[in-house]
């Protein structure tokens, strides 16, 4: 089966900061995203969950974004303006995808 | 002041009180029991549902008067004055930074719903209904403490964390909008609406409720038990301090309005709350540099609990006294 | 046409409708403010649970006649038919391409089993109650449409969109398996068992559906702020008169099969109403083609806010009229 | 005899047996209906939260007594001693492994609290209320039988599977610090605690147990479906026989301790019952090893619906028989 | 610690199609997999969220899968049968796995 | 952008073992990782799902940590002490990051 290459970005961000990244995401391009429930974890400050919870204060989402090799820049420089002050991970991995001419 | 301990002591015996201690147990004992988040949010969702009708239905009810008016511009005077005093305090008993110590106010002035819920049902239970419309006055007060806080930060750090997207998220907070709304729909389809959902807003409400302490309690709980180092002495006293602080405010207010008991001991209980969901959320986005461990714990784990339990009983007591109700 | 706008105002300011359009309003506001997708789920699990259940109670207590049957055939052979009505005004009135067409109207031959429930009320509220059987005739008119849309496909652009595995889908989907399966053991246990879980599915049940309507119009209202654009004026049109003609089917039949006034308003409703559950679902699958984006705006965001409101009373005004009840 | 098939027959037509058929037959037929994770977890905290505090509440109105106290350690002997039992029967009527008896075994030991509700309510619809405290028997059974489970792996396969971590688990896990907990603030709050929350947790109990049994059919269906071919004729006989052992015990005990028929046709109903919820999730931990498939599918597809249906009219006849009651 | 060569395949695909896919991979000998859920996502076709939803039309899943490298193409030419006319994102990522013997 | 080599290991694990997992990455010096739910899956003990679930018996949680290369041997140990006797397939993947200085 025919695959073509891309990059696969894993951004790893607060709730209450989704709509604000993916925003950014739309202008500079990139409108294809999936995003991703985040139950808990832990990091420098300490570990959270999400069970009982009300507020979207303190739970966190993956925005997974599949991308042609040349348009990754334009989004890192978009990710890393919002997640610049903020808890944020942001991954890339090589991937191969099927039917790229959907990117 | 026995009659506030007998008062308190009664309270602390009341279900709701108990599910919320069973909460925190179960938490520091590790116990897996937990609610899904999306049970909570379904809790939360029908507690601003039916406090918000029944609000808008009594005023309905009972009709509009300038008391209304007067009370929900007091309302949002006090919410952005709070955080002021709170900050002075915190400077004065605590080594928090300037970022801290501004966003931890900022949950001062703001409510906690569920703080005013377990107030009306205590006041009911006395025979002293509040006015219906201190809902609204509540709704009024969640956001202006979020302005001042970060006003507070701004002078001191310099910079402007705000834009127009944080501006509606603020105001059009899901929690602010069902709220009003309820309100809003309640003194619209007045008692005839009221009726209609009456075995669903009115009769299960003081189990739910329960049930929503129960969930606090948890989540109080594993927020003391893994972040209960950042409770200093200073902040602990704090915690404590400030609601009583408030309180004080919210009796001069109530007083000036010429509100009855129990809107005056509700008035109190509001000032004396502070806000664990709407706030926070806020605070993540324009001050993602303040320690969320700090306010949350103090807010969910030192000043609701100490409200609930000594706060509610001695506002209510005051009012009665002060007011000679 | 005086009487048919005095119900219609009576109506617009019913809790139900007044949570809807809070709804809408939220979503076109962007507040936060969302039911999460268990707890919508479990509201509509519980009202699919009652409705059939009170269904088959009733007919329990009013017993088996002729009646059922036939209106059980004529509702199947009205969600058949129908379809065809809508795909022909769609093809004047708009430029959708086939496969559009055929989906859309797919969804106006099945039902909304909300609409359905609030036209009851209202019923109920004037002391018109219905026949209890119309709930298996909602249940029966929920699937054949499927067919009649991807027929109306395959004649046009060729293929079979049907494999086995959508038949068992399409007719064991989850709404229809609990409506049914509710009905029938109400039917079963009858009175007795209705008096045994009433306080759980009469008393509350008003309650329960504002809270279901109030996500209906955060729903709707995301949908038509993120579609609108897809709305034409033909399209738009569409989504207005199609009720219309659809109730005058369900009038006929309703008077042919000689149901009482509050039987005949309900089937109009019935063949009024679109599907925004079960027909979107079996359409992905079957017409992946067609743009989920219209048929949802369609019946969402158009002919159920015009059912609720105009709709519904306007049905109601017709059958008193007609059948002189 | 012939009373045991009308007491039965009787059960059979209720709608908590019925809606658990619907969810089976759902299953079987691959209908997409299901009820969301959160959904049914909330379910069941409500379930467990209503059977405490009115268990709590009972135990207040009637007082303590010495019964309370021999029960309790009644309770834990025979959730101790009942997996050996079942493990002796295991080895006859089974080819299973070691482990996966063992682990079978545990699961007969311990209880099924939704057969205890289904137990309740079936005598309380026959005059015949059991004593309060048997919820607090229930909440101690929920345990021991895991140790037994254990120490019958241990002894014949060497090691030791208990850490620390895993007894905190197995007696604070969710289920029991929530039922107990709820009891013990019945019994603190007793009658005025019950009558503020009475109409959340007395008058729908009985419809959220009919979507709750809709649920466990669901479940129960999907895994026999899934997981059927690990029932040989053995294993499906060891599935209705245990039952009736373990009945024998509960009979035995509740004669000695003097309980009321309730009481008695609850302590052999209990005894007959086998966990879904605490013990698997401890064997997983505990005995990997172990098949969760054949557990699974005994305990929820053949014994639960084999004591809703046939098991619990049985014990109560037999109670009532030998108690005269 | 020894690891092994593998290949992690992520199916975003709309929820609707989920048994269908899952069949096709029973039948491709793909038999190990997991499922995430989605919470929402945008693409060529707008924007969507799961929140509030009753029906599954409109939801996405993510089905993963971790297999041999020389079972790839069987997988990729299941997957592609069912996703071809649907919506549906597939990439493959190499990775290392503990424990070969489970796969 | 600037980005850094680190490893992205992904731990699927039954969600009655989550705690203990989590315990053995703390005491490896793995502070940081997210948790995602897992909705249901296959595998050779048969298909299985979270719906209509009580128990916590029966689901799986994916357990995802971004680490240094340099801390990945210390991590794999640590995940398959805990997995060794259960059910848990790890995968580990390459990948880039943002912000190092993070981890
Ligand atoms: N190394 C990591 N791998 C995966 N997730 C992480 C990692 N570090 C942080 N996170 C996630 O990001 C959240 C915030 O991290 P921190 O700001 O370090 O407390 C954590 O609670 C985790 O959910
Ligand atoms: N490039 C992408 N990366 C990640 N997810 C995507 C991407 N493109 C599409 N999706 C997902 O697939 C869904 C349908 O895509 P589309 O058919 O392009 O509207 C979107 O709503 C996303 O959830
Ligand atoms: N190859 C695989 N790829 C992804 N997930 C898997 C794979 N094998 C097993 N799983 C997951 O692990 C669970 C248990 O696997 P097993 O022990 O093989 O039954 C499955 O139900 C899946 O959720
Ligand atoms: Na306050
Ligand atoms: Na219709
Ligand atoms: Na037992």
């Amino acid at each position: 089966m025919q695959t073509h290459d891309a990059k696969r970005v894993v951004i790893t961000i607060e709730a209450v900061m989704q709509s604000r990244l993916t925003d950014a995401l739309q202008t500079a391009d990139v409108t294809g995203y999936s995003i991703l429930p985040v139950l808990g974890g832990s990091g420098q400050s300490g570990p959270w969950s999400r069970e009982g919870q009300v507020s979207r204060a303190g739970g966190m989402v993956q925005v997974i974004c599949i991308v042609r090799p040349d348009k990754l820049d334009k989004l890192l420089d978009a990710a890393f303006a919002v997640v610049e002050r903020y808890i944020g991970i942001v991954t890339v991995t090589d991937c191969q995808v099927l039917r790229a001419e959907r990117f | 002041m026995g009659d506030v301990l007998s008062l308190a002591a009664d309270n602390l015996l009341s279900p709701l009180i108990l599910f919320f201690v069973l909460g925190v147990l179960a938490a520091f004992a590790r116990s897996d029991l937990t609610i899904p988040e999306a049970a909570a949010k379904a809790l939360s969702i029908y507690l601003l549902f039916a406090i918000g009708f029944k609000g808008g239905a009594s005023v309905a009810a009972h009709g509009v008067d300038a008391g209304l008016i007067l009370s929900l511009i007091a309302g949002g005077i006090l919410s952005a004055t709070i955080p002021f005093v709170a900050f002075g305090l915190l400077r004065i008993m605590t080594q928090l930074s300037t970022i801290d110590a501004a966003a931890v106010a900022g949950h001062y002035g703001s409510i906690s719903i569920v703080t005013f819920v377990a107030c009306t049902s205590a006041l009911t239970g006395r025979g002293l209904d509040p006015e219906g419309y201190m809902v609204a006055v509540a709704a009024i007060m969640e956001a202006p403490a979020i302005l001042s806080a970060l006003w507070l930060v701004s002078r001191k750090a310099g910079g402007n964390q705000m834009d127009g997207n944080l501006w509606r998220e603020i105001l059009l907070n899901g929690s602010i909008v069902l709220l009003i709304g309820s309100f809003v729909i309640g003194a619209i389809t007045g008692q005839d609406g009221l009726e209609k959902i009456a075995s669903f807003i009115v009769s299960p409400f003081q189990g739910v409720l329960c049930l929503f302490l129960l969930d606090m309690g948890l989540v109080a709980g594993r927020g003391l038990r893994d972040s209960g180092k950042y409770l200093t002495p200073g902040v602990f006293a704090f915690g404590m301090l400030m609601p009583l602080v408030g309180s004080c405010f919210g009796l001069a207010a109530g007083m000036l309005l010429g509100l009855s008991t129990g809107g005056v001991a509700l008035f109190m209980t509001l000032c004396a709350s502070a806000s664990y969901i709407a706030v926070p959320a806020a605070m993540r986005v324009a001050l993602p540099e303040a320690n969320p461990s700090i306010y949350l714990t103090l807010s969910l784990g030192i000043t609701f609990p100490f409200n609930l339990t000594l706060g509610i009983p001695a506002y209510i007591a005051i009012a009665s006294q002060v007011t000679g109700g």
